[in-house]
């Protein structure tokens, strides 16, 4: 019913035509789930957008045919295409935060869709509108379809979404990383409405994500990407468990198993020829730590935020952030720390660093107790001790400062190395350490990659030469490959150097891989904490049950043996 | 190669952008003018034994009754009008580059620490730009001026006309300043960077001069030229009001007030000539402030 | 919702106190009251009685307590200049700005924002150029020398308005109109058109800037995906979201209306405050100056306070709160 | 087509302006009466427009001349200094209350009151008494043979009137009744008064004069901005504007439809001098002592300045040179004393070098900016002339608001002046500009330099006192020789008075600059 034909999609640029994607084929059939798998880059969600027909400007087809059914999408005129939308195809988009017009109710909504694509009064539109609703699974539909957008919650948005893109009928739904904005509960939910509609309402579905898990638990066939170009498609469980292209072998590789721990991911090693550069920072780093590894513990944490003020005259209700956190973490080892977004766990690393202020409970470092918040005192040891790698190496690193000036800045102003220039050579052999050239140096962050960022940013951390290292989702921002690196990177740091590692993940199958030790989180309290291997074998809380088997995971059978 | 390119993206496109590449020439053609004007223009207005009564009201060369030597033709006070336009863009651009000048390190040096430290801070900052918000631009210039007049002795009021009038501009596109400063500098407090050297332990003036400010330096560029577009703007809509700069040291503005005297008189060339060029000025700056606002917000490239 | 207005209220009375300080320190610091209320000739035991009768040698803060006490009363004092009543010089003008004041804004809307949305949606057209390059040479020309040249195109040479004041006014109630008569519009057009021409710009190119940028947004393009018509795309969807940045920039442009109001009185000498203030500067009119000051600042929050109802008005985030 | 087009909508629009203008005159000027009040405010603008309204005992004729007004006759006292005035009877003011010499007498307290602003002009009275409802005497410390020319602005209020409406004094620091409504005599009364936006005046259908003119309504307009209000003019929509920038004469001439009226002021522009200071303020090369005070520098920088391109340039042709202190026709005019300094850069430069500043000096000039036409123009043009010679003036312009207290503190070196005498006499400028500065006898109080010639301080009160015209004439013609000589102040020209109204208007342009409504028909 889609078919995908020798598609080529370019963008005119000032220098000269950007080809996206090439020689892109495809077929979706009715009622198939189709999955659209690949890292950043790869061109899916421009696969989708040159069916539907919303290439950002300046792109266009360069070549190919597009065909739904027996209608050449190519051809169509603009107003045609315009028809098209929505009455045969339509989308769902990332974020259900913004994609519904904030200043329009629900039924608005639904109700100049319905109108916009077939003859009906209002009246049964706004019958059809609750309908769906309910078929979807929003309760008392007929109420709260007078309601605008921001009075939902994100999972039920998302639902509102999904109706809005089915209240035409359309043929075939492109769904553009449709989950990834959600929790893993609610990703289940959606990702099974999704089936229930492919299955009864016969609709298609072009489920484009990065997310392998996810394909692996939904989709009918599948197709991987790589720089614009189809690397291999066929049935999920032949793609996934048996790849015959390299590169999906490599990627299949670097995702982490839920149900079992590697101790490396196999992926291609950094040039060794840097790791001798990297001697002086090594040594620099060991000789700084005389001291055995410190631990951390925490006892009787709390944070509250103030609530937006409402009333003049009541005091804003308190939002408690962390409650009575109890945890320790043992000198040398990595304790991982999971949760669903809110849950509090960067609220946690932020209270450790002293960014947030605790109104109650004690943390100690080592033997030392670490003043809350604004009362630790800008030289306060901790402040050199504890590091930080941050979850998005776009904005961890200061794009308008040079690399080298980024990485001498903690051994300036923690007094490590007095000379500029040692400080410049330390720097560089740092970075050969964390498996970069050293020449990048003389760089600026924007001539790095992400994963490229992110060892940068582990070199920093490391040059302040710290005992304490809390990793606030290091990888959620990165492709799996890179995801795979670095995670193999701060293993071997950590080994090496005798580091304690907080290692914060909403990720349960990279906090497996990486932590000794874990904790689950939710809604600020502590559910579960133990080792690392019997919290995932055998789970107390039913809450980390849960979370468990909702995660989608590749079904062990198709697992390729290590 | 695409990373080479892109670094130099900003000059492409200015290449390609022949508005921008006019606007440019025009504005570094006066600006240089109005910098070298003491070696180029033929008669300095400020020192009256270089000109004459005597050669006053000659039209443009190109009509009947003018000298060759004055191209443009000469005001009333027979200065030559090439002259006295290169001074002029030269005062104007003075009292407008001091006054940014002073707008921007404060309100740049507000907007930051409002950003930076938020809550009360903040909220008396923005209140007191709001106050500054309510007086707007000319109303200030005029209370400054009118402040100035009122206190200060009689005598020095001339010799600080341009001090006071600098002031008047510089207090009213401060709030400009300090709101974008404020508002750019808070996005920054949440990137991971800042987080990072406020961790270490940081001073706050070297997080906020040395870490956030060169990030957020893009849009306050942008006001940057805007505002000295409004700069130059305001100071002729103040000499026009009669409280700008004597006729002695005229700037631009003050040439077209003087202008409008004889705008229903023949002497055409007194009124429009400048206020072409001043027209010519400030669409430039503003065609280069557009283009650099399309650079630093690339989603409306 | 109530806290919100709330808390702009609060501020908005700081502000208020603010600017009355500064009408205060203005009208007791700017030159003596006695001198600019006497002649050359008073003998200095008449002004130092004058001084006390007034007074003027009571501490500072209690002479602030009672000058804002006499603002809260409406008794605005004296005019150096004409002895008038301050309150009833200032009433008298407000009118006549506010009437071009706010039909200024109205041609700033009823052209600008149509053009800043075709602009927006045609960004590569050839009108699109021709209007903002035309719309920029506007801006860059001196307000005052576009009245001037209006006044001989249409007044002097063509003859078809009126060069200058409020032409026929009706007297409706204490509010002196000049929207009733046919003469009164007439006379109202050229200063209004000046007067709007800056405040057009620039609505022009905030909506043509927040649409552009709206239309870049997920519900936009969700709402084209779902092939909502493209009429209604354009102005339910896209336009109604552009408006709540566009009302914001409008209540802080109001400083800019009242500001070249001031140039546009005086070339058109129209009688307003704009001109009021003027001579009360050319006078060293203190007292008409602080007030003036204060009237100004009063309008500025009540527009801004305006502003903020309409965002409530335009936006359910602000009305409703969460349920979920 | 288009050009036909405009000449038939220009000519309905003449027309219909026509029409108007039967039934109401419009005029504009640049400044408001900021009062009604004839006694709170010593200004041109405000006496000028009430002189429409309120009338004093004297008034002054088209030609400048006294004549009766209030009072039918005068004649000096007997025994004793002062003038005794006969009044009219039967005047009644604009309320129907009849004028009496009890409001005179309350008029002459009113405004000789610490409150009012005109005060000034009685300085030289001592009593003032009633004689009977008709006869008044005014008691001078010394004759005064011009004490009746010098209250021709002294207007005359009803004191029922002004007492039951709470406005026995002028309103000093808040308005009073008088500030906003008129009770006169004139020929015209108040109909509608919205300060700075329009004053509408209605003739007094009671007035004891014969009118001479056909206005039924006259509404004023004050129009700050030049171009403005010649465009007012030119659109039709006023019918006189007073004045108009000499620069637009030819565009107002050159048009159907109107006319300009252009005649001499009395008013004379001048230099001064700061003949008493021991050194100069603004040089940064003299700084020990004060070369004006040699009479050969003052008379250098006569020399320097070449008038008649300033009339040329600045004026257009439109000024007439001045050699004295007075315009050539004014009473007391030295027609023996008619040659003023020549323009001769070569002998200024002699006569630096001749008082040992062969190579100039400089020194501080300060000038109005929005006093006199062209006021600052000519300084600048000036400063040039004198820079020429050597003579390096350090301009300084400002409004005459600020202008008048920095000549009064002595803060110059040299200063721009222009002086119209009050009484239309020579007396007038000696009185004021030539005889040293002596507070006590209110005399040289404008002379901001104190020029002081002991024979000219004799001369004065000889003149004021004497009867016989030709001993008189001979006594300023000393003076004016010995100013002249001494180069006291350089006169420089006597300003232009440049009017435009349309070409129906006829009107009379009297020197003093005062418009007056009586004498105003539309055709």
């Amino acid at each position: 019913m889609l078919t995908i034909k020798d598609l080529a999609v370019k963008f005119p640029s000032r220098f000269g035509d950007f080809t996206a994607i090439e020689d892109v084929d495809m077929e979706i059939k009715p009622g198939e789930i189709h999955g659209l798998v690949g890292e950043s880059g790869a061109g899916k969600s421009t696969v989708g957008a040159a069916v539907i027909g919303l290439l950002q400007s300046p792109g266009y087809v360069a070549k190919g045919s597009l065909r739904l059914g027996e209608t050449d999408l190519r051809t169509l005129t603009p107003e045609q295409a315009h028809k098209v939308r929505g009455d045969r195809i339509s989308m769902i988009f990332q974020d259900p935060q913004t994609s519904l017009n904030p200043l329009m109710t629900i039924e608005d909504q639904l109700i100049e869709t319905i109108q916009a694509h077939s003859d009906v009064t209002e009246a049964a539109a706004r019958q059809r509108a609750v309908d769906l609703l309910e078929e979807i699974g929003i309760k008392d539909a007929a109420t709260r379809i007078k309601a605008y957008p921001h009075q939902f919650s994100g999972g039920m948005r998302q639902r509102v979404v999904i109706a809005l893109a089915i209240s035409t009928d359309p043929e075939l739904i492109i769904a553009d990383e449709p989950t990834t904005a959600l929790d893993v509960a609610v990703q289940s939910q959606v990702l099974s409405l999704i089936q229930r509609l492919a299955k009864e309402r016969q609709i298609s579905f072009m489920l484009i994500t990065h997310d392998i898990g996810v394909i692996a638990q939904v989709a009918d066939r599948v197709t991987v990407m790589r720089k614009g170009r189809v690397m291999e498609t066929g049935d999920t469980a032949q793609v996934l468990g048996a790849p015959e292209h390299p590169y999906t072998q490599a990627l299949m590789d670097a995702v982490p198993p839920l149900d079992r721990k590697l101790e490396r991911f196999r992926v291609p090693e950094a040039n060794d020829a840097s790791s001798s550069l990297g001697e002086l920072a090594e040594n620099w780093l060991l000789e700084g730590q005389q001291q055995a590894p410190t631990g951390l513990s925490l006892r009787n944490l709390s944070v509250q935020f103030s609530g937006p003020r409402t009333s003049l005259f009541r005091k804003p209700a308190p939002y408690v952030a962390l409650d009575d956190v109890t945890l320790d973490i043992k000198p040398g080892s990595i304790m991982g720390l999971v949760g669903e977004s809110g849950s509090g766990k960067s609220t946690l690393a932020k209270a450790i660093t002293g960014l947030v202020t605790p109104s109650s409970g004690t943390m100690m470092l080592g033997d030392t107790a670490l003043p809350f918040g604004k009362s630790r005192s800008r030289l306060h040891p901790s402040r050199q001790l504890v590091q930080m790698v941050f979850q998005d190496p776009y904005s961890s690193l200061n794009s308008r400062h040079r690399i080298g000036d980024i990485l001498a800045e903690p051994l300036w102003f923690y007094g490590f190395v007095k000379d500029a220039d040692e400080r410049e050579k330390l720097a560089a052999s740092m970075l050969s350490l964390v498996g970069m050239q050293p020449d990048a140096i003389t760089k600026y962050p924007h001539q790095f990659s992400g994963g490229q960022r992110q060892r940068i940013a582990v070199a920093r951390a490391l040059l302040a030469r710290p005992r304490f290292l809390i990793c606030d989702e290091p990888t959620s921002a990165l492709d799996v490959s890179i995801q795979a690196e670095i995670l193999n990177l701060l293993k071997d740091l950590q080994n090496k150097f005798g580091l304690t590692i907080l290692f914060i993940s909403h990720n349960l199958a990279v906090v497996r891989q990486m932590a000794d030790d874990t904790a689950v989180l939710r809604n600020g309290k502590i559910e579960e904490v133990g080792e690392t291997h019997s919290v995932y074998t055998a789970p107390q809380a039913a809450y980390t049950k849960s979370l468990l088997s909702l995660t989608p995971v590749m079904p062990t059978s198709w697992a390729v043996e290590t | 190669m695409i990373a080479l390119l892109k670094k130099y993206e900003g000059l492409w496109l200015f290449v390609h952008s022949p508005a921008a590449i006019v606007a440019a020439m025009v504005a570094v053609l006066i600006f240089l003018g109005a910098v070298f004007a003491p070696w180029v223009a033929l008669v300095n207005p400020y020192d009256l034994s270089s000109f004459s009564l005597f050669d006053g009201l000659l039209p443009p060369a190109w009509q009947d009754g003018s000298n060759p030597k004055y191209l443009l033709g000469t005001d009333d006070q027979g200065r030559d009008m090439i002259s006295s336009i290169l001074y002029g863009a030269r005062l104007s651009l003075v009292i407008g580059l001091s006054a940014l000048t002073i707008a921007a390190i404060l309100g740049v040096g507000l907007g930051l620490a409002a950003g930076y430290y938020g809550g009360r801070f903040d909220a008396v900052v923005m209140r007191i730009a709001d106050v500054q918000l309510a007086l707007p631009a000319i109303l200030t210039a005029l209370l400054i001026d009118g402040i100035a007049r009122g206190i200060l002795p009689a005598a020095i009021q001339q010799d600080l006309r341009v001090a006071v009038l600098t002031l008047a501009i510089a207090l009213s596109l401060w709030v400009n300043f300090a709101r974008t400063a404020r508002a750019s500098t808070f996005v920054q407090m949440n990137k991971e960077y800042v987080q990072a050297a406020i961790m270490m332990g940081q001073r706050p003036t070297r997080v906020m001069f040395v870490h956030i400010l060169p990030n957020i330096l893009g849009p306050l560029l942008v006001i940057l030229t805007v505002d000295l577009a409004s700069a130059i703007l305001l100071e002729a809509t103040l000499s026009f009001l009669g409280i700008g700069l004597p006729a002695d040291s005229p700037s631009l503005g003050t040439l077209i007030r003087i202008g409008m005297q004889f705008l229903l008189s023949g002497e055409w060339w007194i009124l429009w000539i400048p206020t072409l060029f001043l027209v010519a000025l400030v669409v430039s700056i503003n065609i280069l402030g557009d283009f650099l606002r399309d650079i630093f917000n690339p989603r409306l490239r | 919702m109530v806290y919100f207005i709330l808390k702009r209220m609060v501020q908005s009375v700081f502000v208020m106190l603010a600017v009355a300080f500064l009408a205060f320190s203005l009208f007791r610091f700017v030159g003596d009251p006695i001198t600019q209320m006497t002649g050359v000739e008073t003998s200095v035991a008449d002004q130092e009685r004058l001084r006390e009768e007034l007074g003027l040698n009571d501490p500072f803060v209690s002479q602030f307590m009672r000058f804002t006490g006499d603002m809260l009363k409406g008794d605005f004092g004296f005019s150096y200049r004409t002895r008038q009543p301050v309150a009833d010089m200032i009433a008298d003008r407000i009118p006549a700005t506010l009437e071009l004041g706010v039909v200024a804004l109205i041609i700033s809307l009823v052209v600008g924002v149509p053009a800043g949305v075709y602009t927006a949606l045609k960004p590569r057209g050839v009108l699109t150029q021709t209007i903002l390059m035309t719309t920029l040479v506007g801006v860059s020309i001196p307000t005052f020398v576009i009245g001037i040249m209006l006044i001989f195109i249409f007044g002097v040479q063509l003859g078809w308005l009126p060069t200058f004041g409020r032409g026929g006014t009706v007297q409706i109630g204490s509010w002196e109109s000049s929207l009733f008569t046919i003469d009164g519009w007439r006379a109202l057009l050229l200063p209004a058109i000046t007067l709007g021409v800056y405040q057009l710009t620039l609505t022009m190119r905030l909506v043509r800037a927040e649409m552009m940028e709206v239309m870049r947004s997920d519900y936009i393009r969700f709402a084209m995906a779902r092939g909502v018509p493209m009429g209604r795309l354009h102005y339910k969807h896209a336009l109604a979201n552009t408006m709540v940045p566009v009302i914001t920039i409008i209540g802080l442009q109001f400083g800019g209306v009242i500001a070249f109001s001031i140039v546009t009185e005086s070339v058109f000498q129209w009688p307003g405050m704009g001109l009021l203030f003027l001579e009360s500067i050319r006078f060293v009119d203190i007292p008409v100056m602080g007030v003036y000051l204060v009237v100004i600042a009063f309008f500025f929050v009540l527009v801004n306070l305006v502003v903020d109802l309409l965002y409530v008005a335009i936006d359910p985030r602000l009305r409703i709160s969460d349920v979920s | 087509m288009l050009p036909l087009k405009l000449a038939v909508l220009g000519g309905a629009l003449s027309m219909s302006a026509l029409a108007a203008s039967a039934e109401t005159f419009r005029w504009a000027s640049t400044t408001d009466p900021q009062t009604m009040d004839p006694h709170a405010v010593n200004s041109a603008p405000v006496l000028s427009f009430l002189n429409n309204i309120y009338e004093g005992l004297v008034r002054r004729g088209q030609d400048m001349s006294i004549e009766p007004s209030l009072a039918t006759s005068w004649e000096p006292l007997e025994g004793e200094n002062g003038w005794r005035f006969k009044l009219r009877e039967g005047v009644t003011f604009q309320n129907g209350a009849a004028f009496t010499s009890e409001d005179v007498l309350f008029s002459y307290q009113r405004a000789s009151d610490e409150a009012a602003d005109v005060r000034s002009w009685f300085a030289p009275v001592t009593d003032m008494r009633v004689v009977d409802e008709f006869t008044v005497d005014f008691v001078t410390s010394a004759p005064n043979p011009l004490f009746p020319d010098s209250i021709a602005n002294f207007m005359i209020l009803d004191k029922d009137w002004a007492e039951a409406n709470d406005a026995a004094l002028p309103a000093r620091d808040a308005e009073n009744f008088a500030t906003m409504n008129v009770n006169g005599t004139g020929p015209f009364t108040l109909a509608d008064r919205d300060p700075g936006v329009r004053t509408t005046l209605a003739p007094n259908g009671a007035w004891w004069d014969d009118a001479s003119h056909n206005i039924t309504e006259a509404v004023f307009t004050p129009i700050g901005n030049s171009a403005t209000g010649l465009a007012a003019l030119l659109s039709g929509e006023i019918d006189f504007i007073q004045p108009i920038p000499l620069q637009d004469v030819a565009q107002v001439e050159s048009r159907d439809g109107f006319k300009v009226l252009e005649g001499e002021e009395t008013r004379v522009i001048m230099f001064g001098f700061g003949h008493e200071h021991d050194t100069l303020l603004y040089s940064s090369d003299v700084t020990d002592a004060n070369p004006f005070t040699d009479p050969r520098v003052r008379l250098a920088a006569a020399h320097a300045l070449d008038i008649a391109s300033i009339d040329r340039v600045l004026f257009r042709g439109k000024i007439e040179p001045a050699s004295q202190l007075v315009p050539a026709g004014i009473s007391g005019f030295s027609e023996a004393n008619q040659n003023r300094p020549d323009y001769n850069p070569d002998r200024a430069k002699e006569l630096l070098a001749e008082a040992g500043y062969p190579d100039g000096f400089s020194f501080g000039l300060k000038c109005t900016n929005d006093r006199y036409i062209n006021d600052e123009a000519l300084c600048r043009a000036a400063a040039s002339m004198f820079a020429a010679v050597g003579l390096n003036a350090e301009l300084s312009t400002g409004p005459v608001r600020d202008y008048w207290p920095q000549l009064r503190e002595d803060d110059f070196d040299m200063y721009l002046l222009g002086w119209s005498p009050g009484t239309f006499d020579m007396e007038h400028p000696i009185r004021f500009l030539m005889h040293s500065q002596d507070d006590s006898r209110k005399l040289g109080s404008w002379n901001f330099g104190n020029y002081s010639n002991a024979r000219v301080d004799e001369l004065l009160p000889m003149v004021q006192q004497e009867i016989d015209p030709a001993a008189r004439q001979s006594m300023i013609d000393e003076i004016i020789a010995i100013t002249q000589d001494e180069v006291a102040y350089i006169p420089l020209y006597t300003q232009p008075l440049i009017w435009a109204a349309k070409d129906n208007v006829e009107l009379t342009q009297r020197a003093d600059n005062f418009f007056m409504l009586r004498w105003v028909t539309v055709n």
